[in-house]
């Protein structure tokens, strides 16, 4: 057993980087978790989209779908900043700037799939945006309900045991993150996935299970 | 890629891990240090051992499409 | 270590072998040998390899190595008692692994074993309220704190056993041949492994192994204690025919179904973890 | 079965915001139910609203380029706490002095931002919420012009 209750679930702190009052800390689980955002972010920065082949069923033919170069840099673009706010999610220690982390990866993860010009994967794509838009309801009243009650928004502090997070903040929060795409509210997402451009598209997915493991811990830590 | 290439990564990486593994009996270097070495390395060592016994004996071809 | 990293992954997939030879004789079907696994790893890298010319070539590859990585590192946060937290991450991020798989080859086959895997994102959750079980009992989750736990406590497979049935729905949905492993449904020709042959199957076999000695190891130490390594083997062993049996027996369902039961299972649990903290 | 009725309800996206606004909305009345939540005094953050400030509601007080008192989670953190509070611009300082309004909007002015990041030691808050709205932009610009 470790001293702080924290390293109690995550490990032992490595390193903490501090902005302020906004300290980043580096347990074993949240630099695992960064080093998989970081690895795949360079993936999708350094690999082309695939060619995806869609059959025209009832008949021999086969097409080819192909990124032009605009469409590809705009997604590689997105999908970059996805990767940056899922790595800043994954070692933020400040409940607020968490949830400001969470409500980029949304936003992020709608500009992966908007410059598909596929209907079906655009609507998918709309029907998750106005999720992930209202989520940022119950994450922010989350983060709001714990300042008002603790008066500290640090997960450093909160986790030291003096402080009740009353558990109707940690629900909120844990909805919010379930509402940018977790299940039962993943059925949109997996409708975006038909997208093609899997570097790109894959980012959508592995921000949001990112963001939900995150949000274990600091649910469970606070 | 040349089986010459694959053998060259493969060996570097088997290096790499054995490398580690006698740093850590020594105690050079943490455990973490060694693991980190193994996760890293051993993929690479596996998928091109394979790759040195066999790579590119066919040409490229467009997917499985099911006809 | 590395000697326990390599007879780990062939004991992964000689115990992928038994399952299969479990549900053939349930199934009063002959089935291959238990060694057949090993053989394939092997066969498929002495395969032709290349890759498809569609695909995303980086990820294609990348994704193998993640995939192995991933596990190598599963594998020693298990062995070395590292957060439990960890370990079940990287169980979540295994889809991950296989969207890449799927989605990288361009191929319809491929992607639509990607995007059931998407839709099977579910099957991890079960796992959060068994973390949240466990921590209510040992406020640790260190492996080797709830080792010591455990040691002192007896088994928290007696005083959590629900928690202990949401982790074997998890094992449950990472078997072949389940009734959740709606990714590897034979209508999907092979799923998110049908453009990865050759060396690339070969690195997905050895992902396999390890995986499969990871998770039931990781069961039964956090389920049951630590044992020596024989007595270990014999609990996974028998971990793994219950789950076989399991297998054989129950039809594979539809996927948004095996979904529903998955969230239905994870609603129960979250009712048991309230229903533990009102009566603390 | 009840099962697949769930499951059928579940895939369809179209269900989507409905199902979210009912799990919202099952979690506010349980969060209505256990009230009342003890208001916390000593808070990390207080404001004190002047009315009068021209820079009102943004007005966090002090004189500028003068140390003002701050409560902040980790001071030794931030060596310069609370040394810039209201820089302006020239001509922001003008609008200031002669206007009512110069307040209203928080980008408006430099001070705004300054503020935020060296006031009240929540600079990193101020790059994501700025981040947010360019990566939104960025969206939407691209959706505007791309068949241009």
């Amino acid at each position: 057993m470790y001293e702080h209750l924290m390293e109690n679930i995550g490990g032992p702190v490595a390193f903490a980087l501090e902005f302020g009052d906004i300290v980043n800390y580096f347990s074993p689980y949240t630099l695992t978790l960064f080093i998989l955002a970081f690895a795949f972010t360079v993936l999708a920065v350094v690999s082309r989209p695939e060619r995806q082949i869609d059959i025209a069923f009832g008949g021999d033919a086969y097409t080819a779908k192909v990124i032009t170069l605009q469409e590809m840099r705009f997604r590689r673009f997105m999908a970059i900043a996805c990767g940056l706010a899922s790595m800043g999610a994954m070692v933020s220690g400040d409940i607020f700037n968490f949830t400001l982390f969470t409500s980029m990866v949304g936003i992020t993860n709608v500009g992966i799939v908007a410059a598909v010009r596929n209907r079906h994967v655009l609507n998918a794509a709309y029907e998750y945006g106005i999720v992930a838009m209202a989520a940022t309801l119950p994450l922010f009243g989350g983060a709001a309900i714990i300042l008002a009650t603790t008066g500290t928004l640090s997960i450093w502090e909160l986790s030291s045991g003096t402080w009740t997070v009353p558990a109707v903040a940690k629900g909120l929060l844990g909805l919010g993150v379930i509402g940018e795409g977790m299940a039962p509210f993943y059925a949109a997402k997996a409708e975006m996935f038909r997208a093609p451009g899997a570097p790109y598209v894959i980012m959508c997915s592995l921000s949001s299970l990112l963001i939900f493991l995150r949000v274990i811990e600091i649910i469970i830590t606070i | 890629m040349r089986r010459e290439t694959a053998f060259k990564v493969m060996s570097a990486a088997a290096l790499a891990c054995i490398a580690a593994w006698t740093a850590m009996i020594a105690g050079w270097i943490p455990a973490f240090a060694a693991m980190a070495v193994f996760i890293v390395a051993f993929p690479v060592f596996v998928i091109f051992l394979a790759l040195w016994w066999m790579y590119s004996q066919g040409k490229e071809d467009i997917p499985f499409i099911g006809y | 270590m590395i000697g326990y990293l390599v007879s780990a992954t062939f004991t992964g997939l000689l115990m992928l072998g038994i399952h299969r030879k479990v549900i053939a004789r349930i199934q009063k079907r002959p089935g291959p040998p238990i060694w057949q696994e090993i053989l394939h790893t092997l066969k498929f890298s002495f395969k032709s390899t290349w890759v498809p010319a569609t695909a995303s070539r980086t990820l294609f590859i990348a994704v193998v190595l993640i995939g192995i990585g991933i596990w190598c590192a599963a594998l020693f946060v298990v062995t070395e008692g590292g957060s439990v937290l960890i370990l079940f991450g990287i169980y979540m991020l295994h889809k991950i692994v296989e969207h890449g798989y799927g989605l990288s080859s361009g191929s319809p086959y491929g992607k639509f074993g990607g995007v059931r895997s998407v839709i099977s994102a579910t099957s991890e959750i079960p796992l959060f309220v068994t973390i949240a079980a466990i921590y209510l009992f040992t406020h640790s989750l260190i492996i080797s704190d709830i080792v010591a736990y455990q040691a002192v406590h007896g088994p928290l497979l007696l005083s959590v056993p629900p928690a202990a049935v949401a982790m074997y729905l998890v094992l449950l949905s990472k078997m072949p041949y389940g009734p959740f492993s709606i990714v590897e449904s034979k209508e999907l020709v092979s799923g998110y492994k049908t453009e990865h042959f050759g060396v690339w199957r070969a690195g997905l076999e050895v992902c396999n192994g390890l995986k499969t000695y990871v998770l039931l190891y990781a069961a039964v130490l956090i389920f049951i204690g630590q044992f020596p390594i024989w007595a270990m083997l014999a609990l996974m062993l028998a971990l793994l025919v219950s789950l076989s049996f399991v297998c054989a027996l129950s039809p594979m369902l539809s996927p948004y179904d095996s979904v529903t039961v998955q969230t239905l299972a994870t609603a129960f649990m979250i009712v048991y973890i309230i229903a533990l903290v009102v009566m603390a | 079965m009840i099962i697949s009725r769930i499951s059928q309800i579940l895939s369809d996206f179209e269900n989507l915001v409905p199902l979210f606004a009912a799990a919202c909305l099952c979690l506010a009345v349980i969060g209505i139910l256990t009230l009342p939540l003890a208001y916390h005094e000593a808070q990390l953050y207080p404001k004190t609203i002047d009315r009068a400030s021209p820079l009102d509601p943004y007005d966090r007080g002090g004189t500028p380029f003068n140390a003002t008192p701050v409560i902040a989670q980790y001071p030794e953190n931030s060596p310069y706490l609370g040394y810039v509070t209201s820089y302006l611009t020239p001509f922001s300082l003008f609008l200031a002095e002669n206007t009512l309004h110069l307040g209203t909007t928080i980008v408006s002015h430099p001070g705004g931002i300054l503020d935020e990041i060296l006031h009240n030691t929540r600079g990193l808050d101020t790059v994501v919420e700025t981040s947010i709205l360019f990566t939104a932009f960025a969206i939407a610009f691209y959706l505007f012009r791309r068949d241009g």
